[in-house]
């Protein structure tokens, strides 16, 4: 099989249907190889561009690998402490109503930490989207258990997988969140395929039109391949997020205030 | 020195509590942004604030917790709205880190510290937070200062791009005095250029608001070290230009008693007393608790023989004092713990006779010099 | 009663439900709005009924310079004897010391005041408005010092009423009145001072 | 170009963590890792013919490695 | 009608059936009329007794107006930081894991400022009983909203009564719980009328029992009235409960583990 | 004086990285609880406490975050167990409510603060929890010294009820180096009667942990008032008892440079070198940050003409410095904010090279007496 | 003591804080309260014929003003 | 090759992915496991593929004085030249220099050093286990140091491989000869010093 030349573009007729990434993105991530993350952020901007929000949006960035981030995303961001980012959404949003708000927080910073700030905001009905990324490990600390490290899963601190006798169940937390009065939009989608990275896109869209609408709180949970905190390759990320996280946290539509109104 | 925020003479006198007072002051001063959770003797600045917050088109939220209202709070106050939270002890001790947080990260925010006594001197004026930063924060001595200093403190949080603090006590926040309310005439400031509106999305100048401020990759800015190392600056000028005190008879009295907040109060009243019945004696008020007035009072206490601290707590004051007093071995501690049996305010130690019969028995003492 | 730089200072003491920070805050309103400067301090403590309640009220014609716990007092209000240890200790001798005497023995009072004993529970009572008996000694006591008018006081008790309790105010009215009628009859007793 | 493509990339080796989650990803499973490394050390997708321009390699690839083209015609 | 003497007991052939309070009271409360809380208190203090478990038996109380019965309680007792009280029992039962461990907290304590508290120790399956006292306001601050405020009730921070617009909806920390694996009993009962008082009682002793074989997190909420902060008169106060709160909130079991299983 | 912990002298020499050592150490002073959230440079303790304790029959928590870690152990410690947590930074300014706490209502904590850096000297000496409490804090200078330190510390917290700390900071969390570990052989202690266990129900003399210390109406407790001023006056106590540190060449150099941990080593170091070069330069180290060895201090700057602070912040243990030294004017700052770019770790101010320059810079200028 | 009672209190009307809850809670209403106050001001529950003895009253009671005795008949 | 008070200081360099830590480690255990103090300290920096890494290791009969930021070192192992200045500012003149000359050029590695070239990587590549060329280093620099003995450096090289990485013992055994083997041969350029 003959190799193709990929270094410049084709030189006959051709229509461009992907770009390397959104110009909201300014460079490189510096993330691991196979982290499932940058494609969350990538589907994330892209989201804003077509929603037209580019520039009437603030963001809310917590504490985990993402949190670099901040450094190639062109949108007004605040990078605030871990775990608080829907506390600080809230202050954001009810002094620009205007805007479209979001948080962008993993598992360890939502789910530990800020457990209570996203219930809390949740009831309280605020209009801003949280945007959850799911590895199931402290990523940038190096792989430790959060709520969210399903059972069995091996981490720095759960060394023979967790045992629900000693280290207790993970946590569902869009599911909570989906029964809380005050949300409006919680959905749970995944970046282990090409397929899931669509759909989640999706997910994240409905999830703005909501807040826009005014439905209250929004919560898109992404799983997303960690294959430094899980101690697999690479290339068995994909697979290890199917076999072992979509089990626990089947993907979908949890709650959607407005299709429940239809 | 005791710069003041100018306050219209004209204005009516109202009788009101000190946390009405307060919450007039803080919205007279453009503050449209509160986030508090109940404890006393904060909870009536927050009573207040949720109550005419609303008419002033302004946001008062009843956050579930500390840490959720300073967080909300450090929200509001990125976009540029002048905003405040407060609490008291325990309450305050679970914003420590957000308080660093907004030191580092340099958004404005006055946060009211209704203490239930003055054992929260330390937590005022060394934080406990994290890394290097400090918390320029007002003591008032009564209602009508309260009022004053916090008009001032919007003003300043906002001027210096950082989290500053009002010092109250129970006696601040629930007596009841005449008081005249005006919106206060300072000097104009800046335009926050800096705030997040989300209008430069997709410009490459989006804004970031951000502790370590690295910047973008297309644009970067001086991370950690520089940004740390020019927030310790931006402190230093702060504790060159903004330290205030007040004091009387510090250049003609034997004995000078050094005390803050209410028991300043206290302190004035006696001395006034005493020096009638023909004691040489003075006191030294720190009003800004940090930056310390060191300089002033070691001017202040040039010619003392005897500097007395009086201060309700087991001693934290002193720490400074000592720093800078002109001589350390004329100090000696006439305050303590007291604490209300409610264990909400003041114990019997704040009171004028008590405070009358320590300096007294101080002035009994031989001197060291 | 007042000069320019003097300031009067007035202990009001009694036990939770007898509304001693209502007349309190009462007093102080009327001074505001006539003009003067005025201070209310409660004691800190529940106003849970049976403890302990106590304000004080200051008023002068300038920016106060009485603390908030008062170092001493001119005057003194006592409602009940449960807890008014606080009049030896800080009224000043030859103050005015008011004692509701359908509950308190005006001669076991104290020595060294100017004392006035009015049985404002049993007039209150006889009202038909037993809890009025605060206002009943506030109208005397406003009576016997003349610190603001008695229009005064009638307009603040009217404007600190929330308007769910706007019924009371004729009975809190006609409290003041009768407060300010018994104190005409008031015989001060004890030591008075210059 | 071969006849057989319907769609064609440009790959930014330079960038490529050599993760392979596009090489599972592309459904005609034209795609393959290059023997060689770039810069970083990293190995990197080299494309045969066969590609539908379907754009699955561009999605799950988590460093905006990938333009996809659809050939017209 | 004649007014009988009950000044002492009757001197005729009498059997005692109910006493003035367990002997584990060992005074008086000081709380306001009318308040439910001291009701919870003593059908708590009767559970323990009657399990048998009075003298291997740790109680962690959080801040709240039941703060005060750690003066009365014949029991030993850690008074802990507000809304802190599932975790510091956590400490306790894994070094002390043959006591019963209980934590007595209130809607402010344990819905508000320690929400992420009771639900983490949910989720790790701690073996401790939470006791929630929930009247719906912050009673010893004076009547503000709390997290479990039902809509439209006035408090001294939702003067026109809670909106949720403004204010945000009511949490179900009952229901949130039961949903969590690692709960093992989680029910809600009330204090308004007798036969509530003995069915709360029930709970309460099946949330012991599950705990003593060891299912995971056992919670039971209380309704309790609160006459001051709701702005009533004591003799409203069960009312006002029947009709503002059990609406919001309504009675029952809502997880059982050992029923689930049989 | 440093006192330390004898370390039996006999056990192998084992290769180990700080974290490990400090966790193994713990182990063997009988910690039997841990609970800790990761946050780099603590990460690598928790890991370890999370490998180490099983075996040990202790129990580690993967604390849901820092607040539930640092009452999960409060709950341990009421229960007399030797427990620990720690972290750093942000993660300690979240238990400072608790740290508090814990002194208030005396049980004891050993609190590892694995910091980033020595920018967190006001949050352990200073706390800024609430109320009138001190932190018992050891500044080890590297990992031998931590291990021994660590074993100290679980006595001292039991010894005194009370929260105490370990300063560390990446050099020793990460640096592997050879060190011997052992049982600690310590004075013995009394009995934990004050514990619970769940044993006097019913019997009229249950136990309470109580920070407000009330007691019982049957058999009431000192109350906030007398318990807090009882607790002032303990640590009032610690502080004379407690004071660590160590010197050298204190009476015979000119100029003497104070510095505390690591930067404490690199001191020592480059001292040593300048002596072998000739110059009049000793060292003083603080061993225990709080209670500062003020009279330690003082002793050893009265015939310093120039005493030089060096910590890796904007100037903290200056306060604690200026308030004891011999003479005030005689201090200058050689030290800084100094953060790598990972912000996780020092700047390049921590060096022997930089610092040896900073003293002689200092030693070419001229001196105040 | 009547016949009509099946069962009989002992009060301690110094601890009752007249929140009237056994009053609503007795299923025979034969509490009601006294026009007389204790020590604290407070109003407190009396006793008419035809109790139970059902111990309503001391289920609901915050203050433990209740002890109740079933008559032996 | 070490006197009772002296300490040797060794600075290992290169980018992540070779190996430098491990190489550190297993110096500093041997040290250790002879009797000696040994300390490892490593640059903090991630250990992302292609970024640098650097240990330091330091090794005496006594408890160590030296820091665990080398203020200067008396050898250094340089694997790669991507971030090799580090060389210039701390090995002390004369110190020994021993680099992979199959990245490295060893005349360009500065002056003053006694410098020893070793093409690490191609002996690696030769023995067919191209990621064993830092254990490749290590033998020759161990070799010409004579720090431990060289079953010490094995020794240590075994214990220390986690059990699902047993596999590599052997290789790594055999690049650790390969080593010291070409160690011998090795001629030091550059001054050499005292
Ligand atoms: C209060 C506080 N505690 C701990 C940390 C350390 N920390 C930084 S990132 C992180 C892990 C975050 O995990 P997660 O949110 O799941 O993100 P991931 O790295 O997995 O993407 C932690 C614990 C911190 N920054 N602040
Ligand atoms: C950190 C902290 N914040 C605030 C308080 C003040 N506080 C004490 S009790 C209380 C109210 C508790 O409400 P709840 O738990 O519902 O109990 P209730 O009084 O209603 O029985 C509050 C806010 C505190 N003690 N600690
Ligand atoms: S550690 Fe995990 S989450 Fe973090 S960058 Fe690497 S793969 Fe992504
Ligand atoms: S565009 Fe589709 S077919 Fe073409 S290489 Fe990518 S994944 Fe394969
Ligand atoms: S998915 Fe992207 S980074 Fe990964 S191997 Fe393919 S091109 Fe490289
Ligand atoms: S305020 Fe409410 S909860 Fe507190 S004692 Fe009074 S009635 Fe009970
Ligand atoms: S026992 Fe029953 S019947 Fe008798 S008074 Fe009490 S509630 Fe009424
Ligand atoms: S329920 Fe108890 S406290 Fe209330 S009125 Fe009846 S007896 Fe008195
Ligand atoms: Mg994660
Ligand atoms: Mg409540």
């Amino acid at each position: 099989m003959s190799v193709i030349n990929t270094q410049t573009p084709p030189t006959g007729p051709a229509q461009k249907v992907a770009e390397f990434h959104t110009p909201l993105i300014l460079g490189e991530h510096g993330l691991c190889p196979g982290c499932g993350e940058p494609v969350a952020l990538r589907i994330l901007l892209e989201t804003l561009q077509e929603l037209n929000l580019v520039q009437r949006t603030i963001g809310v960035v917590g504490h985990g690998c993402y949190g670099s981030f901040v450094r190639i995303m062109d949108i007004d961001v605040l990078q605030c402490l871990h775990g608080r980012a829907p506390a600080c959404a809230t202050g954001i949003k009810r002094m620009r109503p205007d805007t479209a708000v979001f948080t962008l927080q993993g598992d360890g910073d939502m789910v530990n930490e800020g457990l209570q700030e996203v219930i809390h905001a949740a009831a309280r009905g605020e209009n801003v989207t949280c945007i959850l990324l799911n590895n199931g490990v402290f990523g940038d600390t190096g792989g430790q258990q959060t709520a969210t490290t399903v059972l069995g899963q091996r981490t720095k601190t759960s060394l023979e997988g967790r045992d629900a006798e000693k280290h207790g169940y993970p946590i569902r937390i869009a599911d909570i969140v989906a029964s809380v009065d005050g949300a409006g939009y919680v959905a749970r989608g995944a970046v282990n395929t090409a397929r899931e990275v669509m759909r989640t896109k999706r997910l994240i869209r409905n999830a703005f039109e909501s807040q826009l609408a005014g439905e209250g709180l929004s919560l898109v949970e992404i799983l997303t391949m960690c294959p430094t905190g899980w101690f697999v390759t690479a290339p068995d990320g994909p697979d290890y997020l199917e076999s072992s996280m979509t089990a626990a946290y089947p993907l979908g539509v949890l709650h959607s205030r407005s299709a429940e109104a239809n | 020195m005791s710069a003041t925020a100018p306050v219209a003479e004209m204005a009516p006198l109202e009788l009101l509590e000190g946390s009405t007072a307060i919450a007039r002051a803080a919205i007279l001063s453009n503050c449209r942004f509160f986030a508090g959770y109940p404890m006393s003797p904060f909870t009536g600045l927050l009573e207040n604030m949720a109550k005419l917050m609303p008419a002033a088109g302004g946001v008062c939220i009843n956050a579930e917790s500390e840490i959720e209202g300073v967080n909300m709070v450090i929200g509001a106050a990125s976009t540029g709205a002048r905003a405040a939270t407060g609490s008291c002890g325990q309450g305050i001790a679970l914003m420590q880190e957000a308080v660093a947080e907004a030191a580092l990260n340099e958004t404005p925010l006055v946060i009211f510290n209704m203490a239930r006594n003055q054992q929260d001197y330390f937590q005022c004026t060394r934080g406990g937070g994290w890394g290097d930063y400090r918390t320029l924060t007002l003591a008032p001595k009564d209602v009508p200062e309260a009022v004053e200093h916090t008009q001032l403190l919007f003003h300043l949080a906002d001027k210096y791009r950082a989290p500053v603090i009002l010092y109250g006590d129970p006696l601040i926040a629930q007596t009841r005095v005449g008081v005249r309310l005006a919106a206060p005439d300072l000097e104009p400031l800046a335009p926050k250029d800096w705030a997040l509106d989300g209008t430069m999305g997709g410009t490459g100048k989006s804004r970031q608001v951000w502790t370590w401020a690295m910047g973008k990759v297309t644009d970067p800015g001086l991370g950690p070290d520089g940004h740390w190392r020019a927030v310790a600056d931006k402190f230093e000028m702060i504790a060159a230009a903004e330290q205030r005190w007040e004091s009387a008879y510090a250049d003609e009295a034997e004995t000078l008693v050094i005390a803050f907040g209410s028991a300043a109060k206290f302190t004035e009243y006696v001395v006034d007393e005493l020096r009638a019945e023909g004691h040489s004696v003075g006191w030294f008020r720190p009003i800004t608790l940090w930056p310390f007035p060191g300089a002033a009072l070691a001017q202040a206490t040039r010619s003392s023989r005897r500097v007395l601290v009086y201060e309700l707590n087991a001693g934290q004051m002193l720490d400074d004092v000592r720093q800078f007093v002109h001589d350390r071995d004329t100090v000696r501690f006439i305050g303590g713990v007291s604490i209300h049996e409610s264990g909400l305010s003041y114990g019997p130690l704040l009171d004028a006779p008590v405070l009358r019969d320590r300096i007294l028995a101080a002035m009994a003492q031989p001197t060291e010099r | 009663m007042l000069d320019s730089t003097s300031e009067h200072e007035l202990l009001i003491l009694g036990i939770g439900g007898q509304g001693i920070q209502l007349i309190g805050k009462t007093l102080a309103q009327a001074a505001t709005s006539s003009g003067r400067h005025a201070m209310l301090a409660a004691e800190y403590g529940g106003e849970m009924r049976g403890g302990p309640s106590q304000a004080t009220v200051v008023i002068g014609e300038r920016p106060l310079r009485s603390l908030p716990i008062l170092a001493s007092a001119g005057s003194a209000i006592v409602m009940h004897d449960r807890f008014c240890g606080v009049v030896p200790e800080r009224l000043r001798a030859g103050g005015l010391l008011v004692v509701n005497s359908s509950i308190v023995d005006p001669a076991a009072a104290g020595d060294g005041y100017r004392v006035g004993g009015l049985p404002a529970t049993d007039i209150a009572r006889e009202l038909g408005k037993p809890q009025t008996a605060g206002f009943i000694m506030l109208g005397a006591f406003n009576a016997l010092t003349g610190l603001v008018t008695h229009e005064q006081l009638v307009d603040a008790m009217r404007s600190l009423l929330p308007p769910y309790r706007i019924e009371h105010a004729d009975s809190n009215a006609a409290a003041l009145l009768a407060g300010s009628d018994a104190a005409r009859d008031l015989e001060l007793s004890g030591t008075v001072a210059a | 170009m071969s006849v057989d493509s319907k769609g064609t990339l440009v790959i930014d080796v330079e960038l490529c963590k050599g993760c392979e989650l596009c090489i599972a990803a592309c459904p005609p499973t034209v795609l393959e890792m290059s023997s060689e490394v770039n810069a970083m050390g990293y190995r990197y997708p080299v494309l045969h013919e066969g590609c539908t321009g379907c754009t699955a390699c561009q999605l799950v690839c988590p460093d905006a490695v990938f333009e996809v083209y659809r050939l017209q015609v």
